[in-house]
């Protein structure tokens, strides 16, 4: 297999290391083109005026934050099935971008609240089940920080990432589960289908633009969180281990 | 181009305040991770002893 | 070779638990207490208005009975794990989700129980009536083992840890919120007059779920803690 | 028959041995001797299956043990620092229902026979455990080798906090399970009191 | 001789636990994500109405920072009393009851300051207005300290009092209702418009009354744990 | 001079002793034997005031200690068997934060000679304690001895889990206290290596 070469994280790192410019440019293109069809071009919603605009952050920032935990958790899995320490990092890597495009999304959409809705917050299913997402990246984060061993703080992460994976589709489905704000207030969307359009292409444009971003950000997260552990010298390059058991 | 001027632009016709605050949330959520990432990085390499040449 | 049927170490553990739940009465009566004192409270902050009282009902006793599972929960691993039974546990010649199985249920016996069965008496202090009681208890005795299934998972991943008391807390409660909402929703539903039936199913559903993975979660944290 | 095979652990970031090839063949005690932190009761613990090995395998009867995980688990017996009894319970219902667990058999006489066996007054036997003396603790924890018909006994310093004469007491029950043609595995800072051809030693280099 | 100054021993006790809750720095962002987390769980239960959300809000913050020292104070001395840290603590050449003081401030800085400090913006969450988000804060900072220092009573009694667990509920719990009764009372009476002032001194009256008894008790409660 | 007076104890309903009359001079180790449960935990927790006695008193320098307990308890260290140290904390932490607690000296460079002193490896010292093996921790737990220029030491099973060469440096250490006029009082299922014009023995008789 050739995957297999790069599953050693020493290996990976160089990889990911000419991978990180490519995936940062094509970031930076989306993203502003995106903002520019968002901002300028696309014209004013005629429901909630330009507040609307929020959504091309909102949106992208809210999909993210629910992608990257189900990633997270793919990672952690294969950590766990295949004994595979590259996995771990890559799921240690993922959870402080996820947790911040959850912030984002609870914050954009809080931003959005006040104008449309008239409060800051309100208790609906969407918004709490995004701020329950939110504390389970902070489980997974301060799970991973309160145990000192590496390798049990990578399995024990683990598995709560797995165990939370549960509540995901509950997040996504509680809009239609429980009657809520959230979803009466983006009906605009489908009113003038040729805005729709403009609108979209936008959202999805920075949704793009927000993928490529994250990887960009997590791929040179793992190079740190590879340079911290190699560094430690028994986990270092394989010839020189014996040497540091017979140096006692 | 949609706007008549920057500062109906800028006025995001009456919501500026929201939006603006969306934006530029963002904005900063993106650099401080960026920043955040780049000292550590150069926090890791300080003390990497020169695994990275070995490697790279 | 000297193997204990599967049925009696499940019955071997959860008869040590309970000896020693029975050792330590006040465990019993401590969830107890800590219910009524939450319960009763509310009527206090919030005023003694007959109809608040009765919208905000359920959800309350709800919480208070969630919260009362929480705060046991840091019980049933913890001390085991201390004085080196759980390494004991862990090396018997039996899969470990089974055992994990019987020490959750002598949990649930010593401070899940007690919840249900006091809850209608709680439920009438907040104005609830006949059939609303009866969805209350149904949705309790539905409810209270997954909470402490799901609770079980989280007390063996912070076995060790500094603090973990809210760390336990904070890493179980995003599970525990949908049997809260099913929960709590099959007493509005039915306040409502709209039936319980279809929450009380999903909380049956809830139930089933926790009890076929939690076992495996809970015994592969346990493993890792005891590395 | 115990082996370990190019066995190598990891604590941390310190590798504590790596490469030990052992073998103990039944009739033997293995004494693991050593400095402190030299990593003796994390070879006990791997060979328990407590903890897995950074690399190599641990055999027994020829097979590696994480493939018979719970064929393994019903042959052997391990007390470890820890002493793993209760303390709101009796000495004697620690013991029964700890047997009862394992599947050792265990009435109410054989329980008080295995304690006064490893030496503990008939006035404690229904005391809580915890007012017991830390000794008295420790004897009620290696009460269990007197109720355990395993092959395999991994002990992790069982002397300490032991007066003399239970010193005694267990190296007898040691000689007695060696005879019966048991293996034992023992970390311990003293010299064990059986004859020498029953006992290898391994010398942990820290 | 060597007996450090009484000061000098103080500072060295807040020293050294809050050494250790930076140590594990997850301490503080625990107790505040705990309190987060408490306070959501009611509006999931009891339904998103903001009118019913904005009555019940003060009790529900106030249970909230309660269940969070609860949570955390369980936790003070047991871990000092596994380890052995205690007795050498006991056998300091300087009064009990002021190292006692020193470990719930210590306490109190890592688990019930950041709640005070979060408490605004939850009671906005549950539409609270400026002058009763004051008075919440208010009533937090003079009660938390209260709920610490009758809670290290719970917990050294915990320690040591045998199978009466029991005694420590009915002892404790009742001790924290007049609290969360002026507490949450202090709040809901200046949303009324009737002005707190009455309910935050009693308050404070609380605070001194438990400040001047509790390190006794506490002291006390100990020396008997460790007999 | 510390003087025990007509003591006796009482646990549960047991009587442990009683009418005990011992009197320690400065220079003098006593050393406490005796089989496990007798009360030489009980009686060391008794010299620490910690315990309180049924019946008689102890005297420190002439004077009952429960009406000098500020006094008594600055001129004491006391090592129980619990370790008292902070598994989250390192050993230098442990070690000055306890230190300056009970007012003794101690800086880094003294924190370090002492962990070194008692035979813990450099690169332990910085490793939060609960890594540890038994022995280490235990060490860390004795490095008070290194920094205390205490009058008396009360010690309960000091060379538990310790190896040779860690006894061998907590006996010269013992000596050198003993040397400068100080009183030790040990509890030890051993012998400890000391000149038996140093050491006084009490045998305690279950
Ligand atoms: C703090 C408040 C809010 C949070 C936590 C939040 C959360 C989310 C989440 C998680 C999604 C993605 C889920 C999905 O696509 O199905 C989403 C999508 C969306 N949100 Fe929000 N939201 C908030 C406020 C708002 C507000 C105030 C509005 C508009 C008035 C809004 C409009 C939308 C729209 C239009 C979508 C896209 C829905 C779709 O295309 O399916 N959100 N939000
Ligand atoms: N995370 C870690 N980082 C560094 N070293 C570690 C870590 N975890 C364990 N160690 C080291 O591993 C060793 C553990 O050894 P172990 O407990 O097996 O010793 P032992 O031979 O049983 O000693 P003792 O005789 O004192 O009981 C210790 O030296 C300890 O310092
Ligand atoms: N509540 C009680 N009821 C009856 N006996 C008790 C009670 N509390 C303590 N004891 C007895 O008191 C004794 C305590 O002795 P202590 O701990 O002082 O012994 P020790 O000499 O230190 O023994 P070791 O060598 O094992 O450490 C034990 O024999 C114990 O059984
Ligand atoms: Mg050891
Ligand atoms: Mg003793």
């Amino acid at each position: 297999m050739n995957w297999s070469k790069y599953s050693a994280p020493l290996a990976f790192y160089p990889l990911a290391g000419k991978m990180i410019p490519w995936f940062s440019a094509v970031a930076a293109l989306a993203i502003a083109v995106g903002l520019y069809i968002g901002l300028l071009v696309a014209p004013t919603d005629f429901q909630q005026g330009d507040s609307y605009r929020i959504i091309f952050v909102h949106v992208p920032a809210a999909w993210m934050s629910m992608f990257l935990y189900v990633v997270m958790a793919i990672w952690a899995g294969v950590g766990m099935g295949l004994n595979a320490r590259l996995s771990f990092m890559m799921a240690q890597a993922i959870a402080p971008t996820g947790a911040m495009f959850t912030f984002l999304a609870l914050l954009t959409g809080a931003m959005w609240g006040k104008p449309t809705w008239g409060a800051w917050w309100v208790w609906d299913a969407r918004l709490t089940s995004e701020l329950i997402l939110l504390f389970q990246y902070a489980g997974v984060m301060l799970l991973r920080t309160s145990i000192d061993d590496l390798r049990r703080a990578d399995r024990a992460s683990g598995v709560l990432a797995l165990v939370g994976v549960v509540n995901i589709p509950i997040i996504y489905f509680s809009v239609k589960w429980w009657n809520t704000l959230h979803q009466g207030a983006s009906v605009s969307m489908t009113a003038a289908p040729k805005m729709a359009t403009i609108m979209l292409t936008a959202m999805l444009l920075m949704t793009f633009g927000f993928w490529m971003y994250s990887i960009a950000v997590i791929l040179s997260r793992v190079r740190c969180v590879i340079l911290e552990r190699e560094s430690q010298p028994a986990w270092g390059n394989p010839s020189a281990a014996p040497e540091v058991a017979e140096a006692r | 181009m949609y706007w008549g001027s920057v500062s109906e632009f800028l006025a995001m016709g009456g919501y500026g305040l929201y939006v603006w605050t969306s934006f530029i949330a963002t904005a900063l959520g993106i650099t401080w991770e960026v920043l955040a990432l780049w000292r550590r990085r150069a926090a890791a390499l300080a003390d990497s002893r020169g695994i990275v040449r070995s490697i790279e | 070779m000297n193997r204990p049927s599967l049925w009696e170490a499940l019955r071997g553990v959860v008869r040590r638990d309970l000896l020693l739940a029975m050792r330590r009465r006040s465990d019993v009566v401590m969830s107890v207490f800590f219910l009524v004192i939450v319960a009763s409270l509310f009527p206090l902050g919030v005023g003694p208005e007959p109809a608040v009282l009765r919208t905000i009902g359920a959800g309350v006793l709800w919480v208070a009975a969630l919260l009362a599972c929480l705060l046991s929960l840091g019980r049933v691993f913890t001390a085991d794990y201390l004085d080196g039974v759980l390494e004991q546990m862990v090396l018997i010649a039996q899969p470990l989700p089974v055992l994990v199985v019987g020490k959750v249920f002598a949990h649930w016996i010593v401070s899940g129980l007690p919840v249900v069965l006091l809850s209608p008496l709680l439920g009438l202090q907040f104005g609830l009536d006949g059939e609303a009681l009866g969805v209350l208890v149904l949705s309790l005795l539905l409810g209270t083992p997954t909470l402490s299934m799901i609770g079980a998972i989280g007390a063996a991943l912070v076995l060790g840890v500094r603090g973990s008391g809210l760390l336990v807390a904070l890493l179980v409660l995003p599970l525990y919120v949908p049997v809260l909402i099913f929960g709590a929703g099959a007493v509005t539903s039915s306040m409502a007059g709209i039936g319980g039936e279809a929450n009380l199913s999903l909380l049956g559903a809830c139930l089933v779920l926790s009890l076929f993975f939690s076992p495996w979660a809970t015994a592969a944290a346990l493993r890792i803690a005891l590395e | 028959m115990l082996q370990t095979v190019a066995l190598s652990c990891l604590r941390g970031d310190r590798r504590l041995f790596s490469d030990l090839n052992i073998t103990v063949q039944p009739g033997t005690l293995l004494a693991v001797v050593g400095e402190n932190g030299s990593g003796k009761t994390s070879l006990l613990r791997m060979l328990t299956s407590l903890l897995s090995p950074e690399e190599g395998a641990i055999l027994w009867q020829g097979q590696d043990i994480r493939e018979q995980r719970e064929q393994y688990c019903a042959q052997l017996t391990y007390i470890g620092h820890l002493n793993g009894i209760k303390d709101d319970l009796t000495a004697m219902e620690n013991l029964s229902l700890s047997a009862s667990l394992v599947g050792d058999h265990c009435d109410g006489p054989a329980a008080h026979a295995a304690l006064e066996a490893v030496g503990l007054r008939r006035q404690a036997h229904q005391l809580p455990t915890k007012v017991l003396s830390q000794g008295q603790k420790r004897r009620v924890a290696l009460a269990r080798l007197w109720l355990s018909a395993r092959t395999l006994w991994l002990l992790d310093e069982p002397f300490t906090s032991l007066d003399t004469a239970a010193t005694g007491l267990v190296t007898e029950q040691l000689h007695a399970h060696l005879k019966r043609g048991g293996i034992a595995v023992v970390v311990t800072h003293q010299e064990v009191g059986l004859p020498s051809g029953l006992v290898q030693r391994l010398r942990m280099n820290g």
